[in-house]
């Protein structure tokens, strides 16, 4: 088993994050987590977008494909599909894969790939310097939205179990305990496991601050049955207090989208080990 | 007698003239005979109006003739978008009520009760037998050839369906011999050796052999039939194919693919591929190689969804923003689509770039005879090293390129970024080492112009005037110049178009006269070998109304080059 | 004595330098003191090290210099990175612990306690205000020029804090009076009617100007700022404003918009735009304007995304697949800014075409004085007409622009296609109306180049030697260009660059040596003069490390082209 | 009040749909619906994408703006925003509406335009000849999914509630009396309103046919109640029988995208009615 320091970067990088940013929580839990986790090192990649939340792996001593703003589930899938024996964790924020992104959200879901999806939800874009995101507030007054929003904010717990979503959670940043947890429990999970996580953007985000989600949120009681179907959805809809912990964890485990591959039919090995079999390739050449 | 005919299948989508088509090639390969098959089709399911020439004639018919032989009507639209091109000698067959009575009696004019026949044999749905029978009677071809082809195509059929093709092929086949048609087809004695594809299949093909084990694309004529053809390869060769959700996540599953070690590929067009562009960019910007395919049809926009046209060159040219290599290739022939496909992912792989593949429709749709290919000692390099411990994925090293590695295959870690980043990965905003990186990856343009495909030239060493093509126009333009004496004369086929060839600026400087031949409206590939060599070509000749050049039109153009040479 | 100088703050984001920046450029202008200001800054909103750059001289200051002649550190990163910028009178004037030894020595340092005099002055946030009165004080400014700006700037505030603003400006004044400069800076008597603009607020007021009453933009660096200036304006003007969910819906929000009459923009950077790519096809397919505005930063993919090049041109100008005319803008001044957003909206709905305005990192957040412009009798064509029943949305007319409707505004109705179309709109697959329509797209590209908007051309008329540029590295040019004996030299600066207005033929025929000035690595300007001339550019200067070309290295550029002019 | 006639085509054009296809059935009922309502002819826009559904406009008297696939919804609010006058109608395939386009339809329920949608949900790609749609079944065989259609379909009613949509409705192409009905409230409704609509593909669709939807949809009953939240999410997540009818019709009508524009505050004008104030542009121009 790995420790944490394993998955601490042996070079100095510095770190582009405010001071007090949610997301430090985020990334000290998700290095303990991994170096809990039997897994190889060497296995674990990443895959984000843009965005403050996307630089995580920047951080993290482990494989990362940083790509475009609003892209990384449809890279998280294809690393899948190319070598099933890697852990992918998608990772970025909420303009990232709920607004730029949000068509591929949908689609991996209906998908199943199994991938752990992390989502730092500051209900805010911290980047480009506190725009609206797909989860702000109505009213909530930004140097663009100068009246305050206007529109509905998303709800993508409940897009997510519309579309078959099995494991869906929410977290503040700094629980550790809980979001160690939650972690583990959707790295086991087989097939798609959205983690959607709060981690306050101080810079920015006046509202939705770390008093704001103390107030605002509540973890489900240890007698929640998380494999509800109905109940899952009914907590997806509360806005009253945001309900956290594992709120969907279906019993039922559907096929995973690797699992469907007729890729893996009759050869077991990541694409990487693979080379064409010219002996079927001269027989459809003489057959075609 | 006349060496060669040109024969027309005329009706509605829906109507069965691609299964026509497919039996009668089938045929007339094993007839021994060359011939070259190419369809246009309406952007609809039923009705409209599509057709499929045929033509049958000498080994180097490679092209669209305007002009008809024989026109065969399968409904009731088929004539009258192609009257115009029927001439004083054609024939037209079909039912009675299909042909309008002023065509009718302009031309030689049969009529053949076609579905009578067929539900004589015992079906309507025989009519495509019937005709089938008809066509080889008319050309004297052997019956039990399309026997053969029935029998292969029916095998998974009852006996009874069997029988009754077989009866309305002979039903047919009578009839046609009555009409039989003097001519003298000449054979070819290579044709054992020979295999029959369309571009569609050539590509696909050369990605299998390319090492292509994950495709991930969203549907677009006339792109779809590589992702097709590649999903009824899956389980045989161990491919991952994905249906994506749009083009953005497919050239993103591409480029996440090769991180992880797989040889990927997409497939679209040019509206599918404008969305692309960002993660061309990626690919440029992350060294990760991706290999796209974009078959052309006439743009802008929606265009003309089933027709052809080569208007694309400039968007994969300069596609992407901020400056990154970049491989654009333009197969032009069947054997070019193999060899160009399976190129595509060694070149991809080698220099971590992305590689584009330009086909158009006319190209993807056309079937024909090829060599066929030996895949019997393909192999290609991966390109991927085992990391260890202190692997660093953008190395700075002479050439440019860094050692690929792969997540999970050795010690290391594989840190790919889409900002400006140093060695190991990491977001850089220093001026420095954006320097060196951004000369990093263009430093590769060097290594890739050392290692071009080159052109195919053909003609007279001692050219003044130089005919210039890219892509699928290469077949007509060969067939034009075929038999022809070309003194003073000389033409250039471009397969790989960007970077150019080094010896462009070689054979554009001993032109005295530079002619592009293109399929587009603004003589794009014209205006790249101005720019890259700063040079002025003289004349363009430009089609852009959603069909391929005939070898009409292609035989004035050089007759008129030639014409001009002599007179000097 | 000194008739210039350049003054550097420099500290981390979030510490307010544009705070200082905005305080100490306004308190320039009520000294009729003509300044320069550009600010780099790092993709983060905390820590890093920013710098700004602020040049006070003669009025042609229009460009980054190299050379720190003050150097003001705000934290503790301030100045390893500019180090190599100070000359070896250069002062640093800073708190002693963010200034390391090493460096204090080497140069005359000054420490001064900025934090503890704004403490004593009540309140450690008016560090930035001491900054401010040091700096003024420092070049013998008047300080209650300074205390003019506090209360304006805070008169929203309450009393206490202006009073404590203006202790802390006093405080600060006071030590810098005493590091007084020698320095004689020339005083404008125009700058009444001038005013302190940045290229992004430049090209918002020139968009209402042009009658922009729709904006639909996705967030992203440099573009965002115009977004969140029409924001501002939104009620005011009565402009609808929208965050789109990406770039594809913002593009196509804009051609939705133009359809329905409104007059519509979109702003972003060289990724979004590539998005958009299918769409501003679209709008050259449907013939419904759109005006796109690309700030770019450097690429490719996320690259540099604070800072500043010009690698998008090719991009832009390739934009989209298919063919259809598109007109590329590049404004390199505040001025130009402002009359080329306006008439971005004009060309577009003159040819309903898409028109696209390429700015950059540099241009947009660069600060300077411009002519006061003057609104009072802006006007402009709608280019509507009142539709008839008749209406035909794309009839052909002679000069290909057909008569613009706007659904719901008369009896007829306005029927556009993104498939290839006839004059009432309808899809259509026939040849010959295809061919008909693309003449009629691509006849517009004549009208269009009747009348571009011409280049600046400065310098002798006699010249053999000839440099271009585009866009933002006008200013730096112009500046190097001022107070030169340019026998033999000219320069010219397009500020359309595509379609290339006409006298470009005329100019590069007269050179003998062209040279092409571009921030970006493969020299696009240069390419596409190449492209589209046929003729060979001789020298291309270079920049891609993510900065503006700096004055030094354009004078000696220049000078190095002089002397090459004067041996001859 | 104009008369069905008027919004038939005064010129021939061909029509490029197959004998038998479920389109003509909503071409006809449209065609119908707009003649019974009362607005000006002149008024009424379609907004439609890429596909064999987003021809249908092409057959309509009125105006059309028939963009790209995928994005008939940015353009559709755009021309409400420009205009809200008319009346528009964005209208595609599930293809275009919920694939290409997946994120537009996220997005454009938040905004809560006010605009009839109109998805020709068939179920599959017909255009590009029988690939599998969001919503295709699993297991479906097409000439791209050979083993069978492994993913989830999509389920666009519930994302639609999840996101805020008002009024969701769902009817079979051949009931001409049920989709006048509701395409006359969905007009009638001030904010986003979404008809997802059964036309059967007789081309490529072998599975969902004309039987099939018989036996595998049911109107709700006169006496459901619409109004509940509850009662529509219940019905968007049921699958055994498809529930078809106004599914849902939030009471509380909250306001519309336009509504909430400040460029209609000062002034009711559709912008192309409107000039720039040069007054106030001197004045921001002296006060910069
Ligand atoms: C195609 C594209 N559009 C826009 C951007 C600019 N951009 C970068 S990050 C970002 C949003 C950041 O918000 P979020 O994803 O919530 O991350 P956060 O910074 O809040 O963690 C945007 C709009 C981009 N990089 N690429
Ligand atoms: C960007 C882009 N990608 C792909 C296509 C090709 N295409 C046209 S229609 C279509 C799907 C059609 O399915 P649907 O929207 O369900 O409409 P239907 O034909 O079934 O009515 C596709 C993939 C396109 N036109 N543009
Ligand atoms: S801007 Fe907000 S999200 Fe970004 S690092 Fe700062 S606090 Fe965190
Ligand atoms: S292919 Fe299907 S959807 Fe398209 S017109 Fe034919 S039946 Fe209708
Ligand atoms: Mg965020
Ligand atoms: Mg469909």
């Amino acid at each position: 088993m790995t420790t944490q320091s394993t998955y601490e970067l042996p070079f100095k990088v510095d770190n582009a994050w405010c001071p007090g940013c949610g997301n430090f929580g985020i990334l000290n839990t998700v290095k303990k987590t991994l170096a809990e986790i039997d897994i190889p090192q060497q296995n674990v990649v990443f895959s984000s977008g843009i965005g403050q939340a996307a630089k995580l792996p920047q951080y993290v001593h482990a494989n990362y494909f940083n790509g475009l703003h609003g892209r990384a589930l449809p890279v998280a899938t294809a690393i899948k599909a190319s070598n099933p024996e890697l852990l992918v964790i998608a990772e970025g924020g909420d303009g990232d894969m709920y607004g730029e992104g949000g068509n591929h959200f949908l689609h991996t879901i209906r998908r199943n790939v199994d991938i752990v999806h992390l989502v730092h939800n500051n209900m805010i874009y911290g980047l480009t310097k506190g725009q609206a995101s797909p989860t702000s507030q109505r009213g909530m007054v930004t140097p663009l939205q100068i009246n305050g929003v206007s529109l509905e904010p998303a709800n993508p717990l409940a897009v997510a179990l519309s579309y078959g979503a099995g494991f869906i959670a929410r977290v503040f940043s700094g629980d550790t305990k809980e979001m160690q947890e939650i972690i583990s429990e959707a790295v086991k999970y087989k097939g798609y496991a959205l983690i959607d996580i709060f981690p306050p953007c101080v810079s920015f985000n006046k509202i939705n601050t770390y008093k704001w989600f103390k107030e605002n949120t509540y973890y489900v009681s240890d007698d929640y049955d998380n494999t509800s179907f109905e109940q899952a959805l009914g907590k997806a809809f509360e806005k009253e207090k945001l309900p956290m912990g594992i709120l969907y964890k279906n019993p039922d485990q559907k096929k995973s989208f690797t699992e469907h591959l007729v890729a893996y039919k009759n050869n077991s090995k990541a694409l990487y080990e693979r080379t064409v079999n010219t002996k079927k390739l001269q027989e459809l050449v003489d057959t075609i | 007698m006349k060496k060669d005919i040109t024969i027309v299948l005329s009706g509605e989508a829906g109507q069965g003239i691609k299964t026509v088509e497919k039996l009668f090639i089938h045929s007339l390969q094993e007839e021994k005979l060359h011939f070259f098959s190419t369809s246009e089709v309406m952007s609809r399911v039923r009705g409209g109006n599509n057709t499929t020439e045929i033509r049958i004639g000498s080994p180097v018919i490679q092209s669209f003739k305007e002009s008809i032989d024989v026109l065969i009507v399968l409904g009731k639209n088929g004539t009258e978008r192609v009257q115009h091109r029927l001439h004083k000698d054609s024939r037209i067959i079909g039912e009675e009520k299909n042909i309008p009575e002023s065509i009718a009696t302009s031309f030689s004019t049969t009529y053949v009760p076609f579905k009578d026949i067929a539900n004589e044999a015992g079906n309507p749905v025989l009519t495509n037998t019937v005709i089938l029978g008809y066509v080889l009677g008319m050309l004297g071809l052997q019956q039990k050839i399309g026997k053969k082809q029935l029998q292969k195509t029916f095998k998974e059929k009852e006996e009874k369906i069997i029988t009754q093709n077989i009866e309305a092929l002979k039903k047919g086949y009578e009839i046609g011999k009555d009409a039989v048609i003097k001519i003298d087809l000449p054979r070819t004695k290579s044709t054992p050796d020979k295999i029959i594809l369309n571009g569609t299949q050539a590509i696909g093909l050369g990605a299998i052999a390319g090492g292509c084990n994950f495709m991930a694309a969203y549907p677009m004529s006339p792109g779809t039939g590589v992702l097709e053809f590649l999903a009824h390869q899956a389980e045989t060769f161990g491919i991952v194919v994905e249906q994506a959700e749009d083009e953005i996540a497919a050239i993103n599953m591409v480029l996440g693919s090769w991180y992880a070690g797989g040889r990927a590929m997409t497939t679209t067009s040019g509206g599918g591929f404008a969305l692309m562009e960002e993660g061309i960019s990626l690919s440029g910007m992350t060294e990760v190689p991706s290999v796209t395919h974009i078959g052309m049809r006439p743009g802008p926009a929606t265009g003309l969804p089933t027709r052809t046209e080569q208007g694309d060159l400039m968007l994969a040219v300069f596609a992407g923003h901020g400056e990154f290599p970049k491989i654009v290739l333009a197969p032009g022939s069947l054997d070019e689509c193999i060899h160009i496909s399976q190129k595509a992912f060694d070149l991809a792989a080698t220099y971590g770039v992305p590689v584009i593949i330009l086909s158009d429709q006319f190209l993807l749709d056309s079937y024909s005879l090829t060599e066929k290919p030996d895949f019997s000692d393909t192999s290609y390099k991966k390109h991927i090293t085992k990391t260890t411990k202190k692997f660093e994925t953008y190395k700075i090293t002479e050439n440019g390129i860094s050692p690929r590695g792969v997540p999970g295959h050795g010690n290391g870690f594989v840190c790919v970024d889409s900002d400006e980043h140093d060695e190991t990965g990491r977001i850089t905003e220093d001026a420095d080492v954006r320097t060196a990186m951004m000369e990093k990856r263009l430093k590769k343009n060097k290594l890739i112009t050392q290692h071009v495909i080159e052109p195919t030239i053909i003609g007279d060493s001692n050219f003044s005037t130089l005919i210039i093509s890219w892509g699928s126009t290469y077949g007509v333009i060969a067939e034009a110049l075929e038999n022809k004496k070309i003194k003073g004369l000389a033409y250039a086929h471009f397969s790989q178009v960007f970077p150019l060839p080094n010896i462009t600026k070689k054979l554009t400087e001993q032109a005295k006269r530079i002619v592009v031949i293109e399929n587009n409206a603004s003589g794009q590939f014209a205006k790249l070998i101005q720019m890259e060599l700063g040079i002025k070509i003289h004349e363009n000749i430009l089609q852009y109304n959603g069909f391929p050049f005939s070898i009409e039109h292609i035989t004035s153009v050089i007759d008129s080059e030639l014409s001009r040479i002599s007179k000097k």
